[in-house]
């Protein structure tokens, strides 16, 4: 018997939808500079690229093997509000190239 | 403030929120201008107070700042500072300082304390720690945490010593301070030779 | 003091960009469906669109509020493999509609 | 198999993987096909074996179907079954069962059993129970769980009971079979009227 090629090629396609390489993701500001806890971002979150997918082994995960650093600009609001709310700009890591690389 | 940016709060109990644009010129034409969102209708005008929100209409919003209002006068155009909103909680249901027993380490040990305060949602807590170590200064890692769970928020600060000194020993304080109190915990560490 | 006009611009489109909306995941697939121990999927993830990103507000949460399924299409391993390898379809949820509801 | 697709396993130890696709005519020119990977060279051909790819190409390619050979001859092409690259581990390094010491309960109370076993990456194994409501076909829940960890991967099933007869009181059983053995973990559950 033989493989249904279309079988084949929408497995194939699958694969390469789900491979380890950067992708967009929503990162919560306080959580990720570890911000003290009477203060707030706005917007809480930035848009930066971070390694994700599947390897095809458990013995490898899907890490960033080269990174850079985009600038953003959010307001930081302290409480008690009379400290103010002023725009502030950070800067997050944004992973460019990944791989699957091994645990062990 | 100098930023060109006023913060607006949203309690939980509020029910409109008011864009403070006052003017001296009673009948004066004054538009608000906000962000995209789903809903215009029930914005108010009051030239005494300012814009009228329902708190519906901003709960939907995407997102919340861009308001401001603009009005024209002898051909000129004005416009207001920037507005933000803010949620902005006030409670803190109880803190707790882990562990809650007397602790008791040897000299060159390390020390973990993890104070613990479950507060309501968007809720800003100065947390402050103070230990005999403060005034010696002998090196404490700090550590803030924010965690939002199903129905508060958990706010977390870890004192962590290294390698703790016979100087470390004494009463350990962990004060929360949210915009109407201080609650403070204790705890005992004693460290021998 | 009039704030800057581009700074504006530049938080609007960050809070734009991390809204609460149908985000592209990879979904491991014995987890999602709480496969046998002895089973392995190949690829062992799909590409499905699920709901993320960030409410301004802690006391919402990002969820989907319509949803469909997805068929897709993977070969199923089965340990020992004596017992072979064949291609199975499953089908996923996959997020259309999604909004910050309240927690309460 | 039935489906025109084999599966060649790939143990930690391999160094090269072989494509199986034997021949009758010794000369005959036989490609073998591929996703895209990055690297081609060491990948030989033997008219006796097949095939043969070294171990850090297989490594690192995205996706590890669409081998399989093809040839002509007599002006007809061939072509061989799919082939499917699968890494699997075999070594069970260790299995418990929690709680350890035997579980006493009330008649209507729920009973919750957790078999662990760290497992070689990639180590596929059978998780059954024996337990005295087998027979009687008691209302049991069963729910595996894998979670790939830094060294080893964490494999779990775990039986639920949500109300306990006195019928469900006895020895349980938790059979971990992996490619070569079986290895067993039991404890005894006590249910009081």
């Amino acid at each position: 018997a033989y493989l249904n090629l279309d079988i084949l090629k929408s497995i194939e396609s699958e694969w390469r939808k789900t491979r380890c390489m950067p992708r967009e993701v929503c990162i919560d500001v306080g959580r990720e500079f570890g911000a003290p806890t009477n203060i707030f971002y706005k917007p809480p979150c930035v848009s930066v690229y971070r390694c994700g997918g599947c390897c095809h082994s458990e013995d490898k995960q899907c890490r960033n093997i080269s990174t850079g650093y985009l600038s953003k600009t959010l307001f930081e609001i302290t409480v008690p509000i009379t400290q103010g709310t002023r725009p502030v700009t950070i800067s997050v890591a944004n992973h460019t190239q990944c791989s699957c690389l091994s645990k062990l | 403030n100098e930023h060109g940016l006023e913060t607006i709060l949203v309690t939980r109990s509020s029910t409109h929120i008011t864009v403070p644009c006052l003017v001296t010129v009673p009948d004066l034409n004054v538009t608000l201008h906000y962000p995209p969102i789903l809903e215009q209708s029930g914005i108010t005008w009051d030239n005494k107070q300012g814009w009228s929100i329902p708190r519906p209409i901003i709960d939907s919003a995407t997102m919340l700042i861009g308001f401001h209002c603009a009005a024209t006068l002898g051909g000129k155009d004005y416009r207001s500072t920037n507005y933000l909103i803010h949620n902005a909680g006030s409670q803190v249901y109880d803190v707790k300082l882990f562990p809650e027993d007397p602790v008791e380490l040897m000299v060159g040990e390390a020390l973990t304390l993890n104070c613990t305060a479950s507060v309501e949602f968007n809720t800003g807590v100065d947390m402050q720690w103070s230990y005999p170590g403060k005034q010696t200064n002998s090196y404490v890692e700090i550590k803030p945490h924010r965690e939002p769970l199903s129905h508060a928020t958990e706010v977390v600060s870890i004192l962590t010593i290294h390698t703790v000194n016979v100087t470390d020993s004494g009463p350990y304080f962990c004060n929360v301070t949210s915009m109407d109190r201080t609650q403070t915990q204790q705890t005992q560490v004693i460290v021998h030779e």
